[in-house]
């Protein structure tokens, strides 16, 4: 029994819960830049977090334990996926417990509760979101998976560890075209999913526009807190989901904890990478009309289909 | 009395007619009956399932024949794992709505006398048995038919209403065209047994011995998987369900929907894989086809639906249709010889069977429970009764999760176990079935989105928020103890079963040897029970015990975290962005929950809506009342069944024509008759 | 580079042209389709030049260059002039909508892969899997040329078309003869300016490119 | 549209650090400067702001705009408004509070969760301005919940806003 893998698996939940935040303050802070303003601090969400930790709790008064239970249930669940995500090294004992299937689901049960949560209270704007979400999600769904399967055909498994492996094994991989096509559509997917422009407005004021925020009205204090850390949470698992099925080139491949390290750092170097890409799809793409997002999810689909197809006929 | 599987059996019918003797006695007191009746049906079905499984686990075959019924053509009864399996459904469902009915059917009491449910009830019971018990043409469709009356009478069981009597209607007419074609399915496959003259091969062991032609093969597959498919409710010959399973007492309709539907499954699988055996790959592609389309369209209907009971009928539609898609990947994997990849389905199928019979149970049990408190069924008349039934909404929580495919609950695993085996169909020689079936993964994983969102609108309209309708909760009570006992009891099964999946696939290992002759275990389970890896475990593998702990322990440490922390939460009205004059009305219903996909997948439905300006006189923007009317139908029931219930009026009616009321005329009739049939007799 | 790298090289580039054929079907924005088609006429030369580097036929090179030239360059640059004049710039709705147009496409394409499988089984080129995306551009073309209402995009559609041969040509048998390929792109530029031609009648006929409007000209009552 | 980024990642900020040219001196604009720190102590670094239009002439509106502006630039200082009263911490109340929005901002003020702070922004909010002694306002916020600071000015300037936030977290820190 050794010891490494847990300390890996250990510090890759760290991770997931610290480096998160400032993800997303890296990204409010290039947004800001690319708008020519004077950004905040990149340590702001974690300031946001803990100032809402400390404040006070106000619920409606018909909330059930549902609405409760839900923050406590996302984040919990947010932590459980970014456990099987292999972020520094294969080599996780929790790897084994959940394929990409499972943690499609996981993502699921999350969305599933929020949705519920949103219902809870019963105002109009909570099934408004609840609504659009689940529309949202069930066009999102089927693609996502389209994409993981075309890429577990190049891996030739669902389990992630042994997709990272063989594909960073694999060499020149770039050149796959089922790859390819299905990358494009995880990004579209991946800023469907986690609430970016331009299918919705992470920090919009106008509850007629919203989807995501529109079900988490009601919430305050630490609720709204575990609630927004794991939205962050969120970002960071596509990002680094992403990372690990299409650029694994630096995710170690065993224990050795020089190799972690500088598996650590590259892993950093791609998150800043992957933040500018995502602030420039952002600043660059105005929000669509809700009854648009299908054409957009529908082009998802149509290229996780041809990456699919790709791998059959060029590969 | 030597304990055996058979004994035992039998010893569960010797319960059902004892209770059938006893019913006369007590029904002059029909409290009384209530608890004998269902508690006889509780203890028979537990034998049931008790054999069942003991069949399973051991794989013996053990057969009977009773030398009853018409002269020198006796009933054979035959208990092999294929049929011990579905018996374990039956059963076990059956003993959980047995508990639940003693207290559900107290809400009769007084209003009518409830001794015809008891007696069909239990009919029903003996009818399912019987049907995955029978060895002989003649002998299965007496239970079938045993089954498809007893259920006919228990939709009518409320008959003053007339919509339960079209409803039962429908349901009596189309069981009887599927019944007929199942009839000549296994006429013909007798008849090849040995010729059409003697009647020695209506046995299934005769017809598992002959080799049938390709052609007659495929005739004898089609008539029975049409047959088949009106009973499980494939579209598009679903109509009967939205129709029949809300009507009936809810008890009837999870029954009905739990396990009767699977007695249909039970027979595609016995003819297709044990009477017929080999078959070419296109019909695994047909079943296939038809269990996308019943998949995806069930599901979609199901979204449009706001009667809580007709949801819950359409998403059956949707379940069978995926435990077709199994059924359809098992046998394209059998023609093509790969038995690993074909066990792996055929688990799939009969797991997903297993859980969507335990988790449809107990959301019509749940329904059933909101219908006793509310005497309501339309979901836009609920809403908050989270906090009038603190149980029963749980319990249909746990149904929700399970049936929308959600870790840890048993939902999840038979489709994860679908998706491997989609995932492992490039091992085929066929490339265009290899570019073709991973697209039937893409709306396999469509129809499991839509049903969350489906299940988020069933649960969130009907129990969370404030009442949507007029008038408030006042006569809204919670389930009493029996139901709540039957439910908790399946709920608890839903969770076993998606927390320990690899003690039921080596259960399940005789089957698949039996069907397909090859057994998954020895890989699923090669990590110890609590890794579910088939194939192999570079291939795939969940635990469904460490994720749910995982989830557990750290929703735990926060909680506990966050509440030694001192923080008072206040509560104040909820924010209704300042305006004082929010309605309850104003909340999101289940029509306006659908209305995106509703628009979305619009051109599958022939959708008539339009909205009124009360009064008429009033300008546009003043209105002082909208009236919204929206009417969504079937377009199969447009395309297929209107014309037929047209021309067959039509021809009644030309018929009727001959109808004079003159004796005379009538017997020129039969004298002609004769003559003709005198003139071809020569 | 290895004949290896270069053949995956070519899936890839083929990969990209069913993109962009992908692209021109559901895309509605005039110019955006000019850009995309300038995009597929470079795609295509490239992969001809590795095609001609990798089979060692170097008259490939040539009318790789032809392509560049023609496809890429002179073609667009006539379409935009064209648009500039006539100001157009979003065409009117195509017939179908974009999802089920999708679809269809996605149809067309394993279609096309059934199709072609015995072509993969003959032929013994690094590049004999490209055939059935070739011809899937091909007849993605002819459903742009269908769906499309508006005369440009069915030039566009047509000139796709063509993408599509020229990409059979080099991946199933190392190109066509020089003579051919020089003849087609001739017959291509003669092809624009005549179509230009119609443009202007059509226009100044029906004051519109729909063509729908041709339509009137059958004769009724 | 890439040449616009460019161009707004590589040339100066607009935000103002210290405003010559504008219409506070030099000391005031110390203070705004020093206003990072004083949110710091109370609401650790982070203030969330509902703003409720009781019934004003939307000037002061227009200001509040103008704080999220580049020039202004509200979010450099951790400061941003949101959309429901539980997440805020400040209530930013304008105009007079006329009869219709009395309520209103009862229950807005009962929604948020504590530590809360209320600023009436405006000289109508603060004593009902040139509306006083109507019979359809109620002259002022103070008549209707407990106002923590006021921003005086019609309307006030956005630095004014600023400076004033400023003011009243400082007190509030004491």
């Amino acid at each position: 029994m050794k010891i490494h893998p847990f300390l890996i698996e250990v510090a890759q939940v760290a991770l997931l819960l610290f480096l998160a935040p400032l993800f997303a303050g890296w990204v409010k802070m290039l947004k800001c830049w690319f708008q020519g303003r004077t950004s905040p601090s990149l340590l702001q969400p974690y300031r946001d977090l803990s100032k809402l930790f400390s404040k006070d709790v106000v619920l409606a008064e018909n909330a059930s334990w549902i609405f409760r239970f839900t923050p406590y249930l996302v984040f919990g669940v947010s932590v459980m996926a970014g456990s099987i995500i292999p972020t520094l090294s294969t080599d996780l004992p929790l790897s084994a417990t959940a394929d990409v299937i499972v943690l499609v689901a996981l993502f699921a049960i999350a969305r599933f509760f929020t949705a519920l949560a949103g219902m809870d209270i019963g105002t109009a704007f909570g099934g408004m979101g609840s609504s659009r979400e689940m529309t949202i999600a069930s066009l999102a769904e089927p693609a996502m998976l389209m994409a993981v399967f075309a890429v577990s055909l190049v891996g030739k498994s669902t389990s992630l560890s042994q997709m990272t492996a063989v594909i960073s094994q694999g060499g020149h991989a770039m050149l796959r075209p089922s790859l390819v096509f299905a990358l494009l559509s995880f990004i579209l997917i991946a800023l469907a999913e986690t609430g970016r422009v331009p299918v919705d407005n992470p920090d919009t004021h106008l509850e007629l526009t919203m989807i995501h925020e529109a079900m988490i009205l009601e919430y305050s204090g630490r609720h709204l807190a575990l609630i927004e850390w794991a939205g962050m949470m969120k970002l960071y698992l596509f990002v680094v989901l992403g990372i690990a099925s299409f650029f694994p080139w630096g995710i170690a491949l065993n224990d050795d904890l020089l190799v972690v390290f500088t598996a650590l750092a590259v892993l950093v170097l791609k998150l800043g990478f992957v933040g500018v890409g995502l602030v420039l799809i952002e600043t660059g793409l105005a929000k669509m009309r809700i009854f648009r997002i299908t054409e957009f999810l529908g082009s998802a689909f149509l290229f996780a289909t041809l990456g699919m197809m790709s791998y059959f006929m060029l590969e | 009395m030597v304990l055996t599987p058979v004994s035992i059996i039998a010893s569960s019918f010797a319960v059902i007619l004892a209770l059938l003797v006893l019913t006369p006695i007590v029904s002059r007191n029909q409290r009384l009956l209530i608890i004998v009746g269902f508690s006889f049906t509780t203890i028979s079905s537990f034998l049931a399932t008790a054999a069942g499984v003991w069949t399973v686990a051991n794989g013996t075959i053990s057969q009977v024949v009773i030398p009853l019924g018409l002269p020198d053509l006796p009933f054979h009864l035959r208990l092999d794992v294929l049929s011990g399996f579905f018996l374990t459904v039956v059963g076990l469902l059956s003993t959980f709505v047995s508990l639940y009915s003693i207290g559900y059917v107290n809400g009769f009491l007084g209003r009518r006398s409830i001794t015809s449910l008891v007696v069909f009830y239990s009919l029903f019971l003996v009818g399912m048995q019987l049907v995955v018990l029978a060895d002989d043409a003649l002998f299965f469709l007496i239970a079938w038919e045993l089954m498809a009356a007893a259920s006919y009478f228990l939709v009518l069981f409320e008959d003053e209403r007339v919509e339960n009597r079209r409803a039962a209607f429908l349901y009596l007419v189309v069981a009887h065209v599927g019944a007929i074609a199942i009839l000549l399915s296994f006429g013909i496959m007798a008849g090849l047994a040995t010729g059409f003259s003697g009647f020695q091969s209506y046995t299934f062991d005769a017809m598992r011995e002959t080799e049938l032609p390709a052609g007659l093969a495929t005739a004898a597959f089609l008539l029975a998987f049409f047959g088949f498919s009106a009973k499980a409710g494939v579209i598009p010959l679903h109509v009967w369900l939205p129709e029949a399973h809300p009507v009936a007492p809810s008890n009837i309709s999870a029954l009905m929907s739990g396990v009767m539907l699977k007695t249909a499954i039970y027979g595609m699988v016995r003819v297709i894989f044990d009477l017929i055996g080999v078959f070419p790959w296109w019909w695994g592609a047909f079943v296939l086809v038809f269990g996308l389309v019943s998949a995806v369209l069930g599901v979609l209907y199901a979204l449009m639906q706001s009667d809580l009971k007709r949801l819950l009928a359409y998403s059956s539609v949707e379940n069978i249709g995926i435990i077709l898609i199994s059924i359809g990947l098992c046998m394209i994997f059998t023609s093509f010889d790969q038995s690993l990849l074909a066990a792996l389905a055929m688990i799939a199928a009969l797991y997903h069977s297993l859980n969507h019979a335990m988790f449809k149970g107990l959301l019509f049990m749940g329904a059933g429970a909101v219908l006793h408190a509310t005497h309501e069924r339309n979901m836009d008349e609920m809403g908050g009764l989270i906090r009038f039934m603190p149980w029963t909404s749980s319990l249909f929580l746990i149904g929700c999760l399970s049936i929308s495919a959600l870790p840890p609950f048993n939902g999840f695993v038979s489709e994860w176990i679908t998706y491997q085996a989609f995932l492992l169909s490039p091992a085929l020689s066929s490339p265009l079935l290899n570019l073709l079936i991973p697209l039937g993964a893409a709306l396999l994983a469509l129809t499991s989105a839509l049903a969350a969102a489906l299940f988020v609108k069933a649960f969130g309209v009907t129990f969370l928020g404030h009442r949507r309708g007029h008038h408030a909760h006042d006569h809204v009570h919670e389930a009493d103890w029996f139901m709540r006992i039957g439910m908790v009891l399946t709920a608890v099964t839903c969770f076993g079963l998606g927390v320990f999946p690899t003690f039921l696939i080596n259960w399940m290992d005789p089957i698949t040897e039996y069907l397909v002759g090859d057994t998954i275990s020895s890989s699923a389970a090669g990590f110890g029970w609590m890794w579910l890896t088939p194939i192999s475990h570079e291939r795939a593998s969940y635990s469904a015990p460490v994720v749910f702990l995982g989830i557990f322990a750290v929703v735990a440490i926060t909680y506990l975290l966050l509440h030694t922390r001192s923080g008072a939460i206040r509560r104040a009205p909820l924010w209704d962005c300042g305006f004082e004059k929010v309605t309850n009305r104003m909340q999101y219903t289940a029509t306006s929950f659908s209305m995106p996909l509703r628009r979305i997948f619009g051109f599958l439905f022939s959708i008539k809506e339009h909205v009124r300006l009360l009064p008429e006189t009033a300008h546009r923007a003043f209105p002082e009342q909208l009236q919204y009317h929206l009417r969504v139908r079937d377009r199969f029931w447009i395309w297929i069944y209107q014309p037929i219930a047209d021309a067959s009026f039509w021809v009644s009616r030309r018929i009727g024509r001959m109808q004079h009321g003159r004796i005379q005329i009538y017997l020129i009739y039969s004298f002609v008759t004769i003559i003709v049939l005198l003139i071809f007799s020569k | 580079m290895n004949s290896t790298i270069a053949a995956q090289l070519n899936s890839l580039l083929a990969a990209l042209i069913l993109l962009t054929a992908f692209a021109l079907v559901v895309q509605r924005r005039m110019n955006a389709l000019l850009h995309i088609f300038a995009w597929q006429g470079f795609l295509l030369a490239v992969s001809t030049a590795i095609v001609g580097f990798v089979g060692g036929a170097h008259h490939l090179y040539i009318s790789s260059i032809l392509t560049l030239s023609v496809k890429v360059m002179l073609l667009p640059y006539i379409l935009h002039k064209l648009i500039q004049k006539l100001k157009i710039h979003k065409e009117i709705d195509s017939l179908i909508n974009i999802p089920t147009t999708m679809l269809i496409g996605i149809v067309l394409v394993i279609f096309s892969y059934h199709l072609t499988a015995p072509i993969r089984e003959l032929s013994t080129l690094v590049t004999r899997s490209t055939i059935a995306v070739a011809l899937a551009t091909f007849m993605l073309g002819f459903l742009m040329m269908i769906t499309r209402k508006h005369a440009v995009t069915q030039i566009i559609g047509f000139l796709a078309m063509e993408n599509g041969l020229l990409f059979a040509a080099t991946s199933a048998t190392y190109g066509m003869p020089l003579v051919v390929e020089l003849g087609v792109a001739l017959d291509l530029l003669i092809a624009a300016f005549i179509f230009g031609m119609f443009f202007f009648h059509i226009s100044t006929t029906f004051d519109s490119l729909d063509v729908d409007q041709m339509a009137r000209l059958k004769e009724e009552d | 549209m890439l040449k616009e980024i460019l161009k707004n990642v590589f040339t100066k900020k607009k935000a103002i650090p210290f405003p010559e040219g504008f219409d506070v001196t030099p000391d005031q604009a110390a203070k705004i400067i020093d206003f990072q720190r004083k949110i710091d102590t109370i609401f650790h670094r982070s203030l969330r702001i509902r703003q409720v239009d009781a019934g004003s002439c939307n000037a002061c509106e227009w200001e509040c705009t103008a704080l999220m502006n580049p020039i202004y630039d509200l979010q450099r200082f951790g400061i941003d408004f949101v959309a429901s009263p539980r997440h805020a911490d400040l209530l930013l109340v304008t105009g007079p509070v006329s009869r219709q929005m009395e309520l209103a901002l009862r229950r807005t003020y009962s929604a948020m969760p504590e530590p809360k702070l209320v600023v009436a922004c405006g000289d109508c909010a603060i004593d009902g301005g040139i509306y006083q002694g109507s019979y359809a306002v109620t002259d002022g916020v103070g008549n209707v919940i407990p106002v923590d600071g006021c921003i005086p000015g019609c309307p006030p300037t956005p630095t004014a806003i600023l400076l004033g936030l400023s003011r009243i977290i400082h007190s509030c820190t004491k």
